[in-house]
């Protein structure tokens, strides 16, 4: 009950005392802290924590049930936490004051209670209360700084999305109800059974698709990209890390606790090509972006794209028979859950810290920041091999364990089996390869080379605390990457739990080694494999002693093709990096170039040239709009009925009697 | 105690084994290709006297480029010896084979490619960053083909796991001819061209930037990192080969650690090698350069043809 | 009172609902304003005239004083101070039409039609076909109709006024037809609440008229969607 | 006890009406109307308590009679009436120093606000049918000449299309009654409480289904053009958007709920007559047909009065549609939605006031960033739209979760999907234009500040109350809706 204590914020209006500011985030930091021990002792006891929030007239009494999903959840979100609110304390220290941080403070902790709430709620009520507190702070905390229309446009986009979202879960709570009668998660436990097939397919789309909107699968992502670069950076990086985790987790609830055993396999088929086409569209369009946060933001579909991979084939094994394949994939889907909330919290710490610094998000003016900001491209560069999952760090990992859970898939001889695998092992080779080609792009067009714009030449070196912060996270990244057992021990009864067989040990865990005894001895050790990176680099140094004896280093400039000094407007451009990756995938892009030419009077001046690229939108422009015109014109068409003249109303008055009485006789 | 020192000594004697012979290999092919061009060409062992001198130089290091520039050669170096490490070359149950498998080995190429892209934009010249965006866009496509081909015979061996791998498929050398096999070898051969910079997708030999890739990114290495690079990218070249040679004709590789077993190995193993590398010149110089937006439907066709491998092993069920 | 006694009285409210009819035909027909009040007024006595003979006929005593007020609201009070505000108002008597006559004599006309059908099922569970006022009831339906009719077509505000109270006629007749008037308090009031209503919308038109210096009800079509 | 309680009920406010119709000063004037409004309140919490205790209560005679249903209405109404009164003090304040109101103005405003009062407290006691329609009418005419009351242009033509629609309305209620009336007489010997609801429900089994059905639709378009359900909504967003704003706050939060007492009255003696499935199913369809309506008429709005105005509408189908589920759990849903409803509208039609007086315009375009200009309204009026569209942490939410999960338990599945529907494309089109209005940046200089703190006081109050209604409905307050729910199981 901490987390409540944490959310007791100063809502002080004045800006300027620190102290007031200092304290709500300590607080937050406690309650999170609180959090995480929680969660830890519900995981490595297994016991549930069961708490009767008070008797109601109309819906039962009110239950907090916390099992071994929900303590995962709540420990993702409160780590999370802790280092967010840590990099708080320095961010918000100069935010201009004209936008009140008390009132940051008290949404901040808002967001917080409620996602810990949505977690640990084992009553339909209580949960949908915490999923709608939830998106109203988030709606608020989007249009924070609300003076750009965009962030209002998208404050807007994203409620509107979420309340469709919650709408379609309602449908599905309340459907719950009435075939077994209470609103409470122990009575919806394995209610699949008693359902009538439809009604079961019914509750698992909606529950697809409400989830699917708040976790940002591919059709209904239009928010996504618009909401996390809005908000406040360190609310972004909960918004990326966490928020949209609530969606997986609740999928996670229906489709294994709820609906449970006998599943059609056409749900896993859906979700994986959900998952596969999220990924993929996720990250070619993170490719094309070059905003710092709207690239993180695409990554993140990307990413719940792969989460969504090693759920769907769970799905698709138990209902084939194969459980411990299922529980092999659905240990590697919420092990991603783990380091996407790590590795992507760290990424949106790190484009904060550079917004913060350089006030400019466009990467294309940043550039040479490696100097001016070590720390921060230090840590930003851990996070970006790990989301590119290489070996030494967590992303591998992860990534590792769906590829293992795939390629079992050949084990069982179903046809859907034989064609969904090896297709969504394809897809998510080819996510894994563009992901590192963006991020060397958001890397390196960032922080290396020569600044390209004043922004980028006056940056300077973020706040210690923030700096502590995303220390603690690629601490994070590198030990869940080197010590996966950790996680995998603490997945492995989680996973036993919701499948219902007990196939603990599927992962044998001898020594920071997994192994996958179901494909004789294939393993990975990460450890060793980080420690002989490690070591293996002492060979080149040794050898370069022993033939080149000391090493003698001189700087010289960088060879400008004969022109006397390097100008930073010579170096390779964002888009110009990412140009041939749209040449390849140009059908799926469509993009549209505009170049002007200004007329120039005499040949001897340079006319200037101004080049404009646009790639299309695609789902927005062929999904939405047409959807909202036609929308709008069926409106336009109803209002004329309010014509203005009394004797129409007069008449409709009288028409709503005639054809009264010739019906209700 | 001893068990751990028996296999630490194998993975050395591995690792000298490796080392030794990139240069030679590198050495032979060019010198195929100087023969296809009727003319002498160096020494096979003169890709050694270039490391030597390169390591006396002295390094000129840009003053625009950070800390990851200097490092990432030793990063490089690194990968490309703890790749050297799981791959099975002469013997089949490589000692190290438990750390990693295929899926390590390929995320570590890719690792090995992600510092020296950032090297290349480091610098801050065009070519670099030309280099990089044409090395990463290849790599996203040649990435999947490649993963996707060896997973066709990891597949059929039941596990990931290259030691075994290579061991269920010498064991049963016949199974080798079933299409997938032959598609797969096809697909990870176009494959092996791309990445390693051979000529129809990349030529190592020029700095004209046209055609560069490969050699863009490490435009301003000089000295010691210059020589670590292009040692391994000739380890590279190696263990493709290797992979080439053992994944698919694993014939010949020693079952056990006794002398005799040992030298037929090493025998077979150069064998194979220097009939690939000799191959891979033959096409080198017999194709010429692809225009750079004719090469990803290149590696279009070794991505299908490894995709059609998986499916049709899938549907045959071999 | 002897059978025939009541059949006389029978005859005589046919009499005066079919004159009551005929009022209401005549203001649908007419175009001028002074007419239409006439009328009202002429229409209104009749009405009286069915009550006083509902009393006599059946001798529910309250419906006396009902009566009396009908008489003296309705048929005198209700005229003198429409006319007088025509004439402060200076309205020229044309009444404007959205729809032609013949067309809206037509219209009343299946009106009566439908009333009296809805009427037949509404006297058809009475046992003994209902008394004889009860066959009233299908004229004042009829009357209600008509009075949203009027309202509906007719532009001026005033006609809106005399189509509400023609209304009001109906409702009264009815109540008066089937269950001989309601309790005496009852039609007090709603005597009270009409009056008032009368009144206010007088006030309204006298506003209308200073701000849109018209009473055409085509002025009104500002507050749309 | 029960006559002096029911001459207390109405006696105040006609005496306060009395009084002001004779002085004529500001002071005087607002004092009158605030204390006849609080004691008001008072009698109806003492109704309310004493018809705890034993059920119903009427008066010897049986013209006055009062159960749970009417107790509980009676308090939301007096309870509204008495923020609405509150309010009109600072509000007419503003206006008489800004001379848009004269002092002849001010006094028609007071008169007419206590007659109000007294007409809908008439309303509620009534036992007698026929006193219903006379208390109705006579709300009306009181509320005629207020929605006149600024002599705008726009407002004559709002209150002459507000009387003529709403006396046609109730004319046809009229024939219902005595419809209602000839069906019972050959049942009740007495001639005089043939027309008293409670000896009609004592003898509702052997009334004629045929008449009594007819009579039904009568009562149903006349009753439901006063409640404003759809089709003959017309005149709820001219009448609302025009009226001075405590007047329309008074109008949404009370009058509505009157005329709903009046359909619900008829709605039991139906049901109790020919058994639930005819009225009911006639519910159902007004209910989603006037929130249908509403969706269109939000999602392009220019004035944001007209918004709430189609919200008022919105809301009745809610409350109607829930009644016409008919379940236990759905009547208590609608008897929830009642109260919380009220209390929403009226603090959103007070907050819409504070900024129509900083913005002197309805128009929404003209309005921008009031979150700078007028921070606390702006807060109220955004938080106030999350509450009104049913958000988890405000009560509208516990109410609606309700009906929904009534409606799927008895089977009308698919009319809630469409409920659903209806809520959420409503609270599209609300947050779309709220959002525009209380975000970004003020446009030109804009004058006017906010309302006087009594004002914004008593606003957080009210959105204090939703927020508890939202969380824990305290047990008293349970028992009040338990017994108004019983009342509707007939």
């Amino acid at each position: 009950m901490l987390i409540i204590a944490g959310r007791r914020s100063p809502n002080s209006q004045s800006s300027l005392n620190t102290a007031g500011r200092n304290l709500g985030f300590t607080l937050a930091l406690l309650s999170s802290i609180a959090g995480c021990l929680l969660s830890l002792t519900i995981l490595l006891s297994g016991a549930p924590l069961h708490v009767e929030l008070g008797q109601t007239p109309l819906f039962g009494s009110l239950i907090l049930h916390v099992d071994g999903l929900s303590a995962l959840f709540l420990g993702i979100i409160s780590l999370l936490a802790v280092s967010v609110s840590v990099y708080s304390l320095g961010y918000t220290k100069d935010l201009s004051p004209r936008h009140a941080v008390g009132t940051l403070l008290f949404l901040y902790n808002g967001f917080l209670l409620s996602m810990v709430g949505v977690v640990i709620a084992g009553h339909a009520v209580v949960f949908l209360f915490a999923w709608e507190v939830m998106s109203l702070t988030t709606y608020f905390l989007i249009s924070y700084e609300h003076e750009e229309p965009a962030a209002r446009r998208a404050a807007w986009l994203y409620v509107v999305m979420t309340h469709i979202g919650t709408a379609f879960l309602l449908v599905m709570f309340v459907t719950l109800h009435t075939y077994t009668g209470s609103f409470s998660f122990d009575a919806f436990k394995d209610s699949g059974s008693h359902m009538p097939a439809l009604v079961r397919s019914l509750v698992f789309l909606c529950a697809t698709v409400g989830f699917g909107i708040k976790a940002g699968i591919i059709p209904f992502h239009i928010w996504l990209p618009e909401a996390h670069p809005a908000a406040p950076s360190n609310v972004s990086a909960l918004m990326s890390g966490v928020m949209i985790k609530t969606g997986i987790y609740g999928m996670v609830r229906v489709f294994f606790d709820f609906l449970g055993p006998d599943i059609p396999a056409w749900w896993g088929v859906l979700i994986l090509v959900v998952a596969v086409s999220s990924s993929v569209l996720g990250v070619l369009y993170a490719l094309m972006e070059h905003d710092l946060k709207r690239l993180l933001a695409y990554h993140s579909i990307e990413n719940i794209g792969i989460i969504l991979m090693g759920i769907g084939a769970a799905l698709l094994f138990t209902a084939l028979g194969s459980k411990p394949l299922a529980a092999i994939a659905l240990i590697a889907g919420l092990y991603h859950v783990l380091n996407h909330a790590i590795f992507k919290g760290l990424l949106f710490l790190g484009a904060g810290s550079v917004l913060h610094a350089t006030h400019s998000r466009n990467i294309e003016d940043l550039g040479g920041l490696v100097r001016k900001m070590p720390w921060t491209s230090f840590f930003f560069l851990i996070g970006a091999v790990a989301i590119s999952a290489l070996p030494p760090l967590n992303g591998f990992v992860s990534e590792w364990l769906t590829f293992q859970a795939l390629l079992l898939g050949f084990q069982i001889s179903d046809l859907t089996v034989k064609i969904a695998v090896p297709l969504t092992v394809a897809l998510l080779a080819l996510t894994g390869a563009l992901a590192a080609a963006c991020f060397v792009k958001a890397f390196g067009i960032t922080f290396l080379g020569l600044p390209r714009s004043v922004h980028a030449q006056t940056a300077h070196e973020s706040s210690p605390t923030m700096i502590a912060a995303m220390g603690l996270l690629s601490l994070l990244c590198v030990v869940f990457g080197v010590a996966p057992g950790l996680v995998v021990s603490v997945l492995d009864p989680l996973a036993a739990s919701l499948l219902g067989a007990n196939i603990s040990g599927q992962i044998a865990l001898n020594g920071g080694m997994l192994a996958i005894p179901q494909s004789t001895s294939t393993s990975i050790a990460p450890a060793v494999l980080a420690g002989f990176l490690v070591a293996i680099t002492l060979v080149p140094i040794s050898i370069g002693f022993v033939f080149g004896g000391k090493l003698r280093k001189r700087a010289a400039m960088t060879w400008g093709c004969g022109l006397e000094k390097l100008e930073p407007r010579m170096q390779y451009t964002a888009t110009g990096f990412s140009k041939p990756i749209r040449m390849i995938f140009s059908n799926i892009y469509r993009a549209t170039h505009e170049i002007e030419i200004s007329e120039v009077s005499s040949p001897y001046f340079q006319p200037e040239v101004r080049y404009e690229l646009k790639t299309e939108s695609v789902f927005l422009t062929y999904l939405y709009e047409p959807v909202s015109r036609v929308v709008l014109k069926s409106a336009r068409m109803m209002r004329r009925l309010q014509t203005g003249h009394l004797q129409s109303y007069l008449a409709y008055i009288f028409i709503t009697l005639v054809i009264l009485l010739l019906f209700a006789r | 105690m001893n068990q751990i020192v028996t296999t630490i000594a194998t993975s050395l004697a591995h690792l000298v084994l490796v080392l030794a012979i990139a240069p030679l290999v590198t050495g032979v092919v060019r010198k195929t290709k100087a023969r296809f061009q009727n003319r002498r060409g160096a020494s096979v062992l003169q890709p050694y006297f270039d490391l030597a001198k390169l390591f006396t130089k002295e390094v000129v290091v840009s003053s625009v480029a950070s800390w990851l520039f200097q490092a990432t050669p030793y990063l490089v170096f690194g990968s490309m010896l703890v790749i050297a490490l799981l791959v099975p070359t002469v013997i089949t149950p490589v000692p190290l084979h438990w750390v990693g498998d295929i899926i390590t080995v390929i995320y570590l190429f890719a690792l090995g490619r992600f510092f020296i892209a950032l090297a290349g934009l480091d610098t801050g010249s065009a070519f670099g960053g030309l280099g990089s965006s044409r090395e990463m866009s290849i790599a996203s496509i040649v990435e999947p083909a490649m993963m996707l081909a060896i997973f066709t015979a990891s597949v059929t061996a039941g596990s990931t796991n290259l030691s075994i791998v290579v061991e269920r498929l010498s064991a049963s050398p016949l199974a080798m001819m079933n299409p997938a096999h032959l598609l797969a070898f096809a697909g990870l051969f176009i494959v092996m061209i791309a990445e390693t910079g051979r000529i129809p997708v990349d030529n190592p030999a020029t700095h004209l930037e046209l055609t560069m890739i490969h050699e863009a990114m490490i435009l301003e290495y000089s000295g010691r990192y210059l020589a670590l690079i292009e040692w391994a990218s000739q380890i590279k070249l190696v263990v493709f080969l290797a992979l080439l040679s053992n994944m698919f004709f694993p014939v010949g590789m020693a079952a056990t650690w006794s002398p005799w077993a040992l030298t037929v190995g090493v025998g077979a193993f150069c064998l194979k090698v220097t009939v690939l590398a000799v191959i891979v010149a033959v096409i080198e110089s017999m194709n010429a350069k692809l225009r750079l937006f004719r090469v990803p439907e290149l590696l279009m066709v070794a991505f299908i043809l490894s995709l059609l491998a998986l499916i049709l092993y899938f549907i045959i069920g071999a | 009172m002897s059978p025939t006694h009541i059949q006389s009285i029978g005859l005589l409210i046919d009499i005066c609902a079919a004159a009551i009819l005929v009022t209401a035909f005549l203001i649908v027909s007419s175009r001028n304003l002074g007419f239409y009040i006439r009328l009202f007024a002429l229409q209104s006595i009749f009405l009286g005239l069915v009550a006083l003979l509902v009393v006599i006929g059946y001798g529910e005593m309250h419906i006396l004083i009902a009566a009396v007020l009908t008489i003296v609201v309705k048929a005198v009070a209700i005229p003198i101070v429409l006319t007088k505000m025509i004439d402060r108002i200076q309205v020229q008597k044309e009444v404007g039409f959205s729809i032609n006559i013949t067309v809206s004599l037509l219209l009343c006309g299946g009106m009566v039609i439908v009333a009296d059908s809805v009427a037949q099922s509404i006297l058809a569970v009475q046992e003994g076909g209902g008394s004889a006022v009860s066959r009233v009831l299908s004229v004042s339906i009829a009357l209600m109709l008509i009075g949203l009719f009027i309202m509906t077509t007719r532009k001026k505000a005033l006609t809106q006024i005399i189509g509400l109270l023609t209304m009001e006629n109906g409702v009264f007749l009815s109540g008066l037809s089937i269950t001989y008037g309601m309790p005496l308090i009852v039609e007090v009031g709603i005597f009270f609440d009409i009056l008032i209503a009368v009144l206010i919308l007088g006030v309204f038109v006298f506003r209308i008229n200073k701000t849109f210096e018209s009473i055409n009800i085509d002025a009104l079509r500002s507050l749309r969607h | 006890m029960s006559t002096i309680l029911f001459s207390l009920l109405i006696g105040t406010p006609i005496t306060a009406s009395v009084l002001c119709a004779v002085f004529h000063r500001r002071r005087i004037l607002e004092v009158i109307s605030v204390t006849s409004a609080g004691v008001t309140f008072l009698w109806a919490t003492w109704l309310m308590s004493v018809v705890i205790e034993h059920k119903t209560i009427s008066s010897p005679e049986g013209w006055w009679y009062a159960d749970g249903l009417s107790a509980y209405i009676a308090v939301i109404v007096c309870g509204s009436a008495l923020v609405v009164a509150l309010y009109s003090v600072g509000y007419l304040r503003r206006q008489v120093r800004s001379r848009n109101v004269d002092g002849r103005q001010l006094w028609l405003y007071y008169l007419l606000l206590n007659v109000f009062l007294f007409t809908m407290m008439l309303v509620l006691i009534s036992n007698n049918l026929g006193f219903l329609w006379i208390g109705t009418e006579a709300t009306t005419l009181a509320t005629a000449l207020l929605v006149a009351f600024y002599e705008r242009e726009s407002s004559i033509e709002a209150a002459w299309k507000y009387v003529i629609i709403c006396s046609v309305g109730i004319a046809l209620a009229l024939f219902g009654i005595i419809l209602t009336y000839f069906s019972a007489l050959h049942v009740v010997p007495a001639a005089g409480n043939a027309l008293n609801w409670s000896s009609l429900m004592v003898v509702a089994k052997e009334l004629d289904p045929a008449v009594l059905k007819l009579a039904f639709i009568f009562i149903l378009v006349g009753f439901g053009t006063k409640a404003g359900l759809a089709p003959m909504h017309t005149w709820k967003p001219d009448a609302y958007s025009e009226a001075p704003a405590p007047i329309s706050a008074l109008m949404a939060a009370g009058l509505v709920n009157v005329a709903l007492y009046s359909l619900m009255r008829f709605y039991i003696l139906v049901n109790a007559a020919l058994g639930d499935g005819y009225a009911s199913t006639l519910f159902l369809v007004f209910g989603l047909v006037s929130m249908g309506m509403a969706v269109p008429f939000i999602l392009l709005q220019r004035s944001f009065k007209r918004l709430l105005a189609y919200s008022s509408v919105e809301h009745v189908g809610i409350i109607v549609f829930a009644l016409g589920i008919g379940s236990p759990l759905a009547y208590f849903g609608a008897m929830l939605h009642l109260l919380v409803n009220a209390i929403a509208k009226v603090l959103l039609f007070l907050t819409a006031s504070n900024v129509r007086l900083a913005y002197k315009s309805k128009i929404m375009r003209k309005v921008s960033g009031a979150i700078t200009v007028i921070p606390v309204s702006a807060t109220f009026l955004i938080v106030g739209v999350f509450a009104l569209t049913g958000w988890p942490p405000f009560g509208a939410f516990v109410s609606e979760f309700t009906i929904v999960s009534a409606g799927f338990a008895s089977g009308h599945a698919v009319p809630s999907i469409l409920f659903i529907g209806f809520v959420v494309s409503i609270f599209v089109g609300f947050i779309y234009y709220i959002s525009k209005m209380v975000l970004g940046t003020p446009a030109a200089r804009v004058t006017g500040g906010d309302a006087d703190t009594a004002s914004l006081l008593l606003l957080g109050v009210l959105l204090a109350a939703l927020l508890l209604l939202g969380v824990y409905i305290p047990p008293p307050l349970q028992q009040c809706i338990q017994n108004a729910a019983a009342v509707l199981m007939g």
